[in-house]
């Protein structure tokens, strides 16, 4: 076995368990990879594990669930949990974007107006926008139980780069493209 | 592995080559065109032509053999191809005119149309080189998930953009729509009622801007229809079709000698 | 700065950049990690960089879309394809690639403008970008009608390898091309 062969070998089997949402068993290497000697396939292993838990690296393979997987080392936790964080707060999940788009084009507008157009409940989902500042309270409602109402705030338009809400893409121009593609499928 | 074949040069002269030619014309297929512009560039270089010297009265009937030649145009797909024949003709009658000023050399009708030329010849070599990168892209991989590490809730988002949240909203309004099962009508569009609503509208108002008329339409079908009743009442001497600028907007005339009449019934002999 | 550090910092950049499904960008990583010498962070970059492009790895960190990603080295392709069972991606279409370039190459723009350049009319290939998220949508053109304009997104450099709009291919780069062309039809 050669150095170049090893080296290979090593590279592959990283690229493997990097894409593996699994561990990685090693019948699933040996299916992937054909014929390769028992042995030489344990040392490429070995030592690719051992390369990883040098210092100076922050991603560490386990062997775990009877198979290879890429993980983060512990002590880097704090950090980690610091980058989810912030991508957090610049993301919005599929019922955000939606809260987003109906306080976007009718405010201002309740809570209850909301649910209603989207057909679910929608508080969490305001509270989540609030937080992120995407939305702001500008006052209640002269209704029963004088309801809070939403618009959009300044934050939003520099999210999505308008100057001004008259900027929204019109129906007839979201519709134009929407009606494209029905032709084209049927 | 495959062999790669680029885009570049021209996708049809591979088409050609494939292909053993009848006759003295290259059978090459429309389809192979992403337009007009393809088409045109293709012959250019067919005749190893100066682009910045095309002889229009060649280029010109080379381009119309070639629409010629197909069985039967699909107005969907070939407007585009027709629009610049008719701008290829109307150079080639402004070269036949008598230059009042010989001085004027920069006042080359053919300018505009070398100009658009050599700019879309820059594109194509653009989406040649950007296709290469694409390979290379294609053949990287990326993780798609994170490692399990992290509470569940945290999955699931996205980073979106305004056409996502103008499709979000219209998406609901659309399932409120259904839900209340109310039946939007599409409208069918007749050549008749076209060609009286472009008449109607030029005897008002004197003139039209077709561009911008063409593109209020409210459907691809509904600009076509139009834009073919424009070439019926120009066949018909109805109208006249002056584009004041190369490749910038269609201007059209009532021609005065018109009678309401004769607008309103336009022949098909 | 001692070596314990500098070891630290490139195993901490390590976890940031692992974890990270877009590309991550400085101001990100500023953000994760407060107080850090920019000739520092950039040092430790670098070093992470050409410590994954060495042979015996099969993942790198590649410089995209304006951030840091890992990804697999192209070489490999064909064993991610037999771990995951997937024939070739799909390219773009012919007429998606053209109007992406005109975009690219003359943005902000607006649909009429990228249909008269390619004499073609674009709706399609336009809202097929969209929704590939390849262009987006930027605001609105002071004209009549007040058309939408677009432009390339993040991800049209993501998709391409790119890390801003500075490395797109060069007018001079794309002259040469013509110039060699020329030469071999003649």
């Amino acid at each position: 076995m050669g150095q170049v062969m090893n080296n290979q070998l090593k590279a592959i089997l990283e690229v493997l368990i990097f894409l593996s949402q699994e561990p990685l068993t090693l019948d699933k290497i040996k299916e992937v990879l054909g014929e390769v000697p028992e042995e030489e396939l344990q040392a490429a292993l070995q030592e690719l594990e051992s390369a990883f838990r040098q210092e100076g690296h922050g991603i560490q393979i386990v062997q775990t669930g009877g198979g290879y997987l890429f993980t983060t080392k512990p002590e880097h936790d704090q950090w980690v949990r610091r980058l989810l964080q912030i991508e957090k707060k610049t993301r919005l999940s599929i019922a955000g974007l939606e809260t987003l788009s109906v306080i976007a084009y009718h405010q201002p507008v309740t809570q209850a107006e909301v649910s209603a157009i989207r057909g679910v409940d929608s508080t969490y989902s305001i509270k989540s926008l609030l937080q992120k500042k995407l939305i702001k309270i500008v006052g209640r409602k002269k209704a029963p139980g004088n309801p809070l109402v939403y618009r959009t705030s300044e934050k939003f338009l520099e999210y999505f780069g308008l100057n001004s809400l008259d900027d929204l893409p019109k129906e007839e121009e979201i519709a134009k493209i929407l009606e494209e593609e029905k032709k084209t499928i049927s | 592995m495959e062999q790669e074949n680029s885009d570049w040069p021209l996708r049809a002269e591979e088409v050609e080559d494939s292909q053993p030619a009848a006759g003295d014309g290259y059978q090459v297929k429309l389809e192979f065109f992403e337009g007009p512009l393809d088409l045109l560039l293709f012959l250019i270089r067919k005749k190893k032509i100066d682009i910045n010297d095309i002889p229009m009265a060649v280029i010109t009937r080379d381009y119309l053999d070639y629409l010629e030649k197909k069985d039967q145009i699909n107005l969907d797909r070939e407007a585009e191809f027709l629009l610049i024949a008719s701008l290829l003709i109307y150079i080639k009658s402004q070269m036949l005119l008598p230059r009042e000023q010989e001085a004027l050399a920069e006042d080359d009708p053919r300018q505009q149309l070398v100009d658009r030329l050599l700019e879309f010849q820059k594109i194509k070599v653009a989406s040649s080189l950007l296709r290469e990168k694409e390979e290379v892209e294609l053949q990287r991989w990326r993780r798609t998930f994170r490692p399990p590490l992290e509470k569940p809730d945290e999955l699931e988002l996205l980073e979106v953009s305004l056409f996502d949240l103008a499709e979000t909203f219209f998406l609901i309004m659309k399932r409120r729509e259904r839900e209340n099962l109310r039946i939007i009508k599409g409208k069918d569009v007749s050549a008749e009622e076209k060609l009286k609503e472009i008449t109607d509208y030029l005897e008002k108002n004197g003139s039209m801007d077709f561009l911008d008329y063409f593109s209020s339409q409210d459907s691809l079908e509904e600009a076509l229809v139009s834009f073919f009743c424009l070439l019926e009442l120009v066949k018909n001497h109805l109208v006249v079709a002056v584009q004041e600028e190369l490749f910038q907007t269609i201007r059209v005339w009532l021609r005065k000698d018109k009678t309401h009449h004769q607008l309103h019934g336009p022949s098909h002999e």
